[in-house]
């Protein structure tokens, strides 16, 4: 019995060597004093070349490694998206107390380690792959969360991102296992032939697996109801992290949501669409309900993180090509939003000595307009209101769940949005408007930022370039697609194509 | 030059003297603003005597003619021009309103002399001379709609003309209030015209109806139901009078002008306009004369006890259009606007007589604070008796032939058309009592302290002047007359204005004695040609003999106001004791506005205050609030299950996961 | 004697999960999950995978439960108090994990696959030997074999980061 | 012996180390209740890649061991973390992260 | 030439907010005059002889998802673009009289609010149509909410913005749902396309066209505002900043009703048809019930605002009465009510600077030396109310004509309106001009430089009573082709009625104009 090597791609997995590489290096960097303070270069470079790498192999469709991987425009595609964060991830954490804690390098390597993990997600098709690389993403994750040692809420965050991470991994696990077991085989087609052929269609054994890989899903995607550590973990974790995991967790999580759920679950897709399409209900009405009120924007943001999960798994509840366009529409959008808003917030924590409280914005838009723009048309995008991606991408979804017959889904989704007004509007007031008075927020001691750990104030941080630039950057990508989306929709649509076509 | 144009040179003239009257306010002198404005009115009158001309030109047949501007909104079937139309009839209008609207401005010119508001009044007098030829010369009945309302606009604006006065502006708002309803009637009826006919235009609508409507068809009943609610609002006709005694607040030459004289003929006017429609339906048409009548007598009881001089006045007026109203529903048409034209006449001249007594006494309008002014204001008393004469029907006084021509023909049509001859009469004999009851209580007799301070001194009585209703001080400064209020008899254009009106007054009637002469029924024929009741015509010796009837009752009547307020002065409060409740009833005029009050206005306010207090704060506010607060609730409940337990965390995450479980071992084969 | 393995097998891996539940004391916890753990590995062979039971028996009791003995030993396990602080989280605990147990028992009992009621295939010689398993992993899995090996790094940074003595320099 | 068996006594393994994680209030315990079902999941791989008679389901279990040792590196760092900042090994005291 | 029209006043906002704080009010106020300069060149050209689209732009926006940027004038929208024009110069003109805080921000946003009203006046394509409906409101929100007032003992501005938000927001975003189903469902699998036109002409079954008219009716209603939707209303309206409730309540309330006219009655005509008495009685509902609000409030702003509910009322009804004439006088209300309650709420602004109270309790005799404000307030007060000889009465008698063709009853409820607002308009004029004069009140005459705002609207409102058949002349072929759409094709009665021409009677000269 002789060992045969397997062929191997090397062009397909050269995003993946790249990260590697980058992400040993970074490492070294910590070790290496002249390399010291060259860390976030060098990420930014990795992360540069790996975008390179993608966008070079953009338009392929193969699977790379004996089946292990596929290389096509979705995973192109989401690949970017969670790369983008991570750039401005690493931007936006220059001067960040929680760098400093666990040191430039480690944080750099970690940071890339999880872009690895989610660039591996974004391409899994075959259990095995998916397994590894969802943990290889949330491990370093759950370290980054508690990186900023001094404060209590980051290490709270960081146990309990990490043990309900795990309970949900293990479930998935499990839930893997019995699809093994159903069809004999890990890889995604295997399955989807598994289940047609075994005599296994909607037999209990596969449709519980089917059950328990949804919830490891929907955890990861912060889908309610296992969606309660996202509220908590964001704000207790380093904002610049928190907006990383926001954006990119999310994308590359739903890409192999995408991936798995239409292409081995494909036979069963009767039985799971309902199921998903309720799990979608449900985080709406509790994401836009939860964040009424709020205080704290990395909570507020969390929990619409929640309602906003809940539209775009419309996007796979309709199992169709407009859907996987759709949903990747709106991940892309959804970056830019949400990195404008994470932006502007750490600005605020650093110069003000509120914290993440809506109290550190309040009357913004008179102090430091080049950060009061940004938040707004993030609001106002992330409300979906027209002129920004937001709109297009509701849009978008709408479109997708109307042709695919769940017209209450998207009903579902205007009502959610009509709500949600109520606390992204509430940020938009107290940066332009006068405050609200009786409601005053932060009349309940702002919790992350003004507690006795609270970061040093660096008063001139809203007028650091590395702040403001991304703020303005992420903001006029999200009234620019908003208004000439077309190049996003082709974008999007060769990634459904990639999947279906 | 066409009859047309004459016309609309005629509409032209008030319009364009209103404007720059009222543009010119700052920079014209008052004198110049009360020329302009007298002269365009004089200029209307011309204008308008040669519309008659072109008419008299033409053979009877011929003498019609509508003319056009642009289309003022005809689209989608609704054909509506800025038309005018003329004939006899708008023309009769037009000299009458013109005429007498000349006179009015002569007398104002002086009376208003020491106003603030001067150009103000003579700007608003003009465009209500406007409105009114609008009224009677507009070709179709949206135009008729529009002069309508533009009268009663004028109206408001010139009873509220002292608008510090909170009784004036409450006048006002009363009397456009209830006008704009009859302008709401008279809207539904052109609705009904068009569904039925199809047009508005007055030439299509009366060609077609004849051939559309059989006789008391109802919607041709309704239509004359819905037209009687805007004559009735205007003509101040039962139940919808009571804005007119309050009008009262505005400047006398007003109350001459718009209150006897003009405006509220207009209800008379339009019954003879549309009597085509009147003929279908000659239900309405009775009820329109009923109507009149029960008027007529109503106002003439309350008139009887009246003590304010310038109220008392105008329900003769309302009781004298009853006869008109009476006359032309009946089929007395011509007899109708003669005596509408002799009304204008002694009535205008009345008032003239009652606002110089009125500005002698210091704005003071009670009678029975007034006497003796006979020999204080000669030339003011002669005119006075002159009009008091006319409209007590004194026999060859205008009044007295124009009057019982409408009795008369009720006569002649005879049955049921008797009544009105008769109850007419009864009122005939009111009439000459109340009014020689204002003559007896003002002229004769020792005159009281003002009329004496005139004699003595020629001036007349200086007083803070005060609301004679409220008490109130009177606000000058918009220009209430004054204490530097010189003016009764002495100013020139007054005398003239009031010495033509006396002479119209007492003569006018000859031009259409029975067996002599028919000036007006001549010219009108054409007009009515067409309607079968204007070839009734009671025989001269009916008519002698109705005049004769008329002539007793009239001296009869004068008789018994002497003998009641000369001879036996302390009789009345005798009589006041004796029939007490009758006395407060009528006094109370009917209690009217309270019956109004409680009908309509009192649920009104409630309604609204309903809405505002209960609808608007639990049912509107409540909807929003209610489902505000349902979603912060339920966000309450969200947050609370975030209890910052991660095991609780865990528990959640297990329980969704085996309920998902559950749906998919449910869903399994 | 298989069967007498397997229920011996099962009670012992039963029981050791039970013990990590039940034990107030952590380092008890510990020992009864070696206990698990080895019997674990003794199913696993059963199922004819030596390579699985081996590494079982290598990686588990001998690395990371060594590492648990220190942590445990470092930190000192203190026992924990009995109190419940969050209602009904006593009673719903079982009662969810009792419901879940019957659902998976459902699930695989009421399959319509056979061969769950089989013994499974007669397999070749060699069937799950370190031989076989490395050739998969080189072959088919290199990609997850090598993914884990930078997950392992990834862990270990992250170990120092979060246990590591602070640096001189950095802000103490 | 049947593979039922074995799976059977793995979901009975998976929902011990749930209950174990929902009662437990100690890290360290709920790490190793994690573990317990981990393994719970490799006893499932293993016995179905027996009963399917391809081994990916073994090496499945081998990478999941794994990641397990990789969990519990973190977790235990993350332990001894909170020891060091003197906070309290137990979960329901960190809940300064709520509503 | 359309997209010129739509996007100027945005350009100028743009370059308005680089200038000098001084400037920009009268940089923003020339962008307006550009915007009419446009606005009436347009119409100039405009073909009045047409019903169908001219200046139509068309090109593809997101092929992608079908949706084009497809612009055109009709008779329905070219009135409505040229008080659009009108308005914003009135309101920003009078805005830059006066000092605002941060005013470049300010001119930038009613720039903006112009550009987004225009487009959804002239938006063809469906999903442009509802993306304009809804940004429209943006603007506003920031315009009410950071320069709006406060109120003691309720909502602040903000508070009552967001309510004014969430609750327009609600009909926009289901019509948002709605338009997509009609496009996909009328579409039925084939090429996916939001035109108007196409949708019109592809044509959706029964069913779909019920819910999907109540999504469309439910946004309409909620911005006109309509009976039991307008709780938003009273307290944005107190809120809101003079200058913008000029142009807010003068034009944004017509979208509403000018979307039934352009997309609901082309697209779901048997729903129209089914649910034509439904939303009669909301309209009859809206016209009684804020007339009666009306003449209880003693708040000049809410008598406005409530007679505007009411006001819209009668449009509504207009357009449900699925009559050529109904539909006209409606679109000539609209223009109508957009004037006279634009210089009423400029009035209330000239008076509340001399008075320092909207509460008309506290205001009076002002006439005495005001005498050019108070005729112009006058004339307003009678457009307000309708009476006969202004445009407005030809509106409402278009529109009631064709309400008492088609459903009689409805009309002899809904006149009672006008006799109301007869009395709340009056009493609004009475109060503030006549009557005793309170102490402490400065009766001073209109500015110059405002009545260079006033007066000009004035002038408009008089030349259309003298000939409001330039705008009826105009919407007229385009309402006639709405309506018939809806009644497939059968023209109204109104058509049969004037089709026998005057018969012979010969007592009746033909027209002769000298």
């Amino acid at each position: 019995m002789n060992f045969h090597e397997p062929a191997i791609d090397y062009a397909g997995i050269s995003p993946i060597i790249a990260l590697t590489v980058g992400l040993c290096v970074v490492l070294l960097s910590a070790v290496f004093k002249p390399l010291k303070r060259g860390a976030p270069a060098l990420t930014l470079l990795t992360l540069a070349s790996t975008a390179g790498l993608l966008i070079w192999q953009w338009g392929e469709n193969k699977s790379l490694v004996t089946g292990a991987l596929r290389l096509d425009d979705l995973a192109i595609s989401i690949s970017l998206i969670a790369i983008l964060t991570a750039g401005f991830c690493v931007l936006i954490s220059t001067r960040e107390r929680a760098v400093s804690e666990a040191g430039s390098g480690e944080y750099h390597a970690l940071l890339i380690g999880s872009v690895l993990g989610m660039v591996l997600l974004s391409q899994a098709q075959n259990l095995v792959t998916f397994f590894v690389a969802i943990e290889t993403l949330s491990i370093p994750l759950y370290i980054l969360c508690a990186t900023n040692l001094r404060r209590e809420g980051s290490l709270e965050s960081g146990l309990k991102y990490l043990i309900v991470g795990s309970l949900g991994s293990a479930t998935l696990l499990y839930g893997m296992a019995f699809l093994y077991g159903g069809t004999g085989s890990t890889g995604f087609e295997g399955i989807a032939a598994g289940i047609v052929h075994n005599g296994v269609l909607s037999d209990p054994l596969i449709l519980v697996g089917i059950a328990m890989c949804a919830v490891g899903l929907a955890f990861k995607t912060s889908i309610a109801p296992f969606h309660q550590w996202t509220p908590d973990v964001y704000e207790g974790a380093p904002t610049p992290v928190t907006s990383f995991m926001a954006v990119a967790t999310k994308a590359a999580a739903f890409a192999v949501f995408l991936r798995f759920f239409d292409v081995a679950l494909g036979p069963q897709v009767s039985e799971w669409q309902p199921a998903l399409a309720v799990l979608a209900a449900i985080s709406i009405v509790v994401g836009n309900v939860g964040a009424l009120g709020q205080d704290s924007l990395k909570r507020m943001l969390g929990y619409s993180g929640i309602a906003q999960a809940g539209y775009m798994l419309g996007g796979i509840v309709v199992a169709s090509e407009a859907g996987v366009s759709s949903l990747v529409f709106y991940l892309a959008g959804y970056a830019f939003m949400n990195l404008a808003a994470f932006t502007v917030i750490v600005a605020r924590e650093r110069e003000t000595p509120f914290g993440d409280s809506i109290r550190s914005v309040q009357g913004l838009g008179a102090e430091r307009p080049l950060l009061a723009w940004p938040l707004t048309i993030a609001m106002l995008a992330l409300a979906g209101l027209p002129a920004t991606v937001g709109f297009i991408g509701k849009l978008y979804l709408i479109e997708a769940l109307v042709e695919g017959d769940y017209t209450w889904l998207a009903v579902f989704i205007a009502v959610g949005t009509m709500i949600s007004l109520a606390y992204y509007l509430r940020v938009v007031a107290a940066m332009w408007m006068r405050p609200e008075g009786a409601s005053a927020p932060g009349a309940t001691p702002a919790i992350a930022g003004a507690s006795p750990e609270a970061d040093p104030i660096d008063p001139e941080a809203g007028r650091r370039w590395y702040l403001v630039g991304p703020a303005l950057l992420a903001a006029a990508a999200t009234v620019f697609f908003g208004i000439v989306p077309q190049p996003l929709v082709e974008f999007a649509e060769h990634a459904g194509a990639s999947l279906f076509g | 030059m066409t009859a047309t144009s004459w016309a609309w040179l005629v509409l032209l003239l008030p319009l364009l003297g209103s404007i720059f009257i009222g543009l010119g306010f700052r920079v014209l002198p008052a004198k110049v603003a009360g020329v302009i404005g007298t002269a365009a009115i004089g200029l209307a009158f011309l204008c308008g005597i040669g519309a008659l001309l072109c008419l008299l030109g033409e053979d009877a047949e011929a003498r019609h003619h509508a003319s056009s501007l642009w289309d003022y909104a005809s689209v989608a079937g609704l054909n509506i021009k800025l038309g005018i139309y003329v004939d006899p009839l708008s023309v009769f209008m037009v000299l009458v309103v013109t005429g007498v609207s000349t006179l009015i401005h002569l007398y104002s010119y002086g009376y208003m002399q020491s106003d603030q508001g001067y150009h103000r009044f003579f700007s608003y007098l003009n465009f209500f001379v406007f409105s009114m030829l609008l009224l009677v010369l507009a070709g179709n009945f949206v135009l008729l709609i529009v002069g309508w309302a533009f009268v009663g606009f004028a109206s408001y604006a010139l009873v509220s003309f002292w608008y510090r006065r909170t009784t004036a502006t409450r006048a006002g708002m009363k009397a456009f209030v209830i006008n704009v309803v009859g302008d709401i009637g008279l809207t539904l009826a052109a609705f009904l015209i068009f569904r039925e006919l199809g047009t508005f235009d007055y030439g299509e609508v009366f060609a077609k109806a004849p051939q559309v409507f059989h006789t008391n068809q109802w919607s041709a009943t309704a239509i004359c139901l819905l037209l009687l609610v805007g004559a009735f609002a205007k003509s101040a006709q039962l139940p919808f009078h009571t804005w007119l005694p309050d009008a009262m607040e505005g400047p006398t030459p007003v109350s001459s002008l718009i209150h006897a004289a003009t405006m509220v003929t207009a209800g008379v006017y339009l019954i003879a306009r549309t009597h085509t429609l009147f003929v279908l339906a000659p239900t309405a048409a009775d009820i329109a004369a009923f109507v009149g009548l029960a008027t007529l007598l109503v106002a003439g009881t309350i008139a009887l006890v009246m003590t304010d001089l310038k109220r008392a006045i105008a329900y003769s007026t309302m009781s004298q259009i009853g006869y008109m109203i009476m006359g032309v529903s009946i089929g007395a048409y011509s007899a109708g606007m003669f005596h509408l034209m002799t009304h204008a006449f002694f009535k205008a001249l009345l008032f003239m007589g009652a606002g110089s007594f009125i500005s002698a006494m210091a704005n003071k309008q009670n009678i029975d604070e007034m006497s003796g002014f006979g020999k204080a204001m000669r030339f003011t008393s002669i005119t006075f008796i002159c009009g008091g004469l006319a409209l007590a029907a004194f026999p060859g006084t205008s009044g007295f032939f124009s009057k019982d021509e409408i009795l008369a023909y009720a006569h002649a049509r005879g049955g049921m058309y008797d009544i009105f001859q008769i109850l007419g009469y009864f009122g005939a004999l009111l009439t000459a009592v109340y009014t020689f009851r204002l003559i007896f209580r003002v002229l004769p007799g020792r005159p009281c302290k003002e009329a004496q301070e005139l004699i003595d001194t020629g001036h007349l009585a200086h007083e803070t002047p005060r609301n004679p209703a409220t008490g109130e001080e009177e606000d000058t400064e918009v220009g209430f007359p004054g204490a530097e209020h010189h003016i009764a008899e002495q100013s020139p254009p007054m005398k003239i204005a009031m010495g033509v009106l006396a002479f119209l007054a007492l003569f006018a009637g000859l031009i259409q004695v029975p067996g002599v002469d028919s000036v007006v029924t001549s010219f009108l024929e054409p007009v009515f040609a067409d309607s079968p009741l204007a070839a009734i015509e009671p025989s001269v010796g009916a008519a002698w003999v109705g005049l004769g009837i008329g002539a007793a009752i009239s001296l009869a009547g004068i008789g018994i106001a002497y003998w009641l307020y000369v001879l036996r002065p302390e009789t009345p409060a005798a009589l006041i004791r004796r029939l007490g409740p009758l006395h407060t009833f009528l006094a109370n005029k009917w209690y009217f506005d309270e019956l109004i009050d409680i009908l309509i206005v009192r649920p009104a306010l409630a309604i609204g205050r309903f809405a505002n207090r209960v609808f608007e704060r639990f049912v509107v506010d409540g909807l929003v609030t209610g489902t505000a607060e349902t979603v912060r609730g339920s966000g309450g409940v969200v947050r609370a299950v975030q209890n910052g337990f991660v095991r609780s965390y865990a528990l959640l995450l297990i329980a969704g996961f085996a309920g998902l479980a559950l749906y998919f071992l449910l869903s399994s084969s | 004697m298989e069967a007498v393995l397997f229920f011996g097998a099962a009670i012992g891996a039963l029981g050791g999960a039970i013990g990590v539940v039940a034990m107030r004391n952590p380092f008890y916890s510990v020992l009864a999950l070696i206990v698990h753990l080895f019997s674990l590995a003794v199913l696993f062979l059963l199922l004819t995978s030596a390579f699985v039971a081996a590494a079982q028996v290598v990686v588990y009791a001998g690395a990371v439960m060594v590492l648990y003995v220190f942590v445990v030993a470092y930190v000192g396990g203190g026992g924990e108090s009995a109190w419940e602080p969050i209602p009904g989280q006593r009673f719903l605990a079982p009662a969810l994990a009792l419901a879940l147990f019957i659902e998976l028992s459902i699930a695989v009992l009421s399959s319509a696959l056979l061969a769950l009621g089989t013994h499974g295939p007669d397999v070749p010689a060699g069937f799950g030997d370190p031989a076989a398993i490395g050739r998969l992993m080189l072959e088919k899995f290199l990609i997850p074999f090598e993914a884990s090996s930078i997950l392992l790094l990834l862990a270990a940074v992250g170990a120092i980061v979060l246990a590591g003595r602070k640096r001189e320099g950095e802000a103490a | 012996m049947n593979v039922e068996w074995y799976i059977v006594l793995s979901a009975l393994l998976f929902t011990t180390g749930a209950v174990g994680i929902l009662v437990r209030r100690s890290p360290m315990v709920i790490l190793l209740c994690l573990e317990l079902m981990l393994n719970a999941g490799n006893l499932a791989l293993v016995a179905f890649s027996r009963m399917v008679g391809n081994q990916q389901g073994q090496v499945f279990a081998i990478v999941v061991m794994v990641i397990a040792a990789c969990e519990v590196v973190v977790g235990l760092g993350l332990i001894v973390a909170l020891f060091r900042r003197k906070l309290p090994l137990n979960v329901d005291d960190l809940r300064e992260l709520r509503g | 030439m359309s997209s010129f029209l739509l996007w100027t006043p945005l350009a100028f906002g743009i370059v308005g907010l680089f200038l000098p704080k001084r400037i920009t009010g009268w940089w923003a106020t020339l962008g307006a005059v550009a915007t009419l300069g446009i606005a009436i060149s347009l119409a100039l050209g405009f073909d009045s002889g047409s019903s169908g689209l001219q200046y139509s732009v068309d090109t593809p926006w997101i092929s992608g998802l079908g949706v084009d940027y497809s612009l055109g004038i009709d008779g329905l929208n070219l009135f409505l673009i040229l008080l659009t024009a009108v308005l914003w110069i009135g309101g920003i003109a009078f805005a830059a009289f006066r000092q605002q805080d941060r005013p470049q921000l300010f001119f930038f946003l009613m720039l903006v609010a112009e550009t987004a009203t225009l487009g959804s006046f002239l938006a063809q394509d469906l999903l442009l149509f509802v993306l304009f409906f809804d940004f429209m409101l943006v603007p506003f929100y920031f315009l009410f909410g950071s320069w709006g007032s406060d109120r003691e003992g309720g909502p602040t501005a903000a508070a009552a913005t967001l309510k004014m938000m969430i609750f327009t927001l609600i009909g926009s975003l289901l019509m948002l749902v709605g338009a997509i189903a009609a496009a996909i469902i009328s579409a039925d699998g084939g090429h996916l396309t939001f035109s108007i036109a196409a949708i019109q002409q592809q044509g959706l079954d029964v069913d779909s066209q019920r819910w999907i008219f109540w999504f469309f009716a439910a946004a309409f209603l909620v911005k006109m505002p309509a009976f039991l939707l307008h709780g938003w209303m009273p307290d944005a309206y107190r809120a809101a900043p003079l200058p913008v409730l000029v142009v807010f309540s003068g034009v944004l309330a017509k979208v509403g009703a000018y979307g039934f006219l352009r997309v609901v009655l082309p697209l779901f005509p048997d729903a129209t048809i089914e649910f034509q008495e439904v939303i009669l009685v909301i309209a009859l509902a809206s016209i009684l019930y804020g007339s009666v609000m009306a003449f209880t409030q003693t708040n000049m702003r809410l008598i406005a605002g409530y007679s505007s509910v009411a006001q819209l009322g009668f449009i509504t009804a207009g357009i449900f009465a699925l009559r050529a004439d109904g539909a006209d006088g409606a679109i000539l209300q609209m223009v109508n009510h957009g004037l006279v309650v634009a210089p009423l709420f400029i009035i209330v602004a000239i008076l509340y600077e001399r008075t320092g109270t909207e509460d008309i309790r506290e205001v009076g005799g002002m006439a005495l030396r005001a005498p050019v404000l108070a005729a112009l307030f006058l004339i307003v007060a009678l457009a307000t109310l309708a009476i006969p000889g202004s445009a407005n009465f030809i509106g409402e008698f278009y529109i009631l004509n064709g309400l008492f063709q088609a459903k009689i009853v409805f009309a002899f409820i809904a006149i009672s309106g006008v006799a109301m607002s007869a009395y709340y308009a009056l009493r609004l004029y009475q109060h503030a001009m006549h009557n005793r004069k309170p102490d402490g009140i400065a009766s001073r005459e209109i500015g110059l430089r405002d009545g260079l705002v006033l007066a000009p609207l004035v002038l408009c409102i008089l030349a259309l009573a003298l000939y409001p058949q330039l705008i009826l002349r105009r919407t007229a072929p385009t309402v006639q082709q709405t309506v018939a759409s809806v009644t497939r094709g059968s023209a109204p009665e109104a058509q049969l009625a004037s089709a026998d021409e005057k018969s012979g009677w010969t007592g009746y000269a033909p027209m002769e104009t000298p």
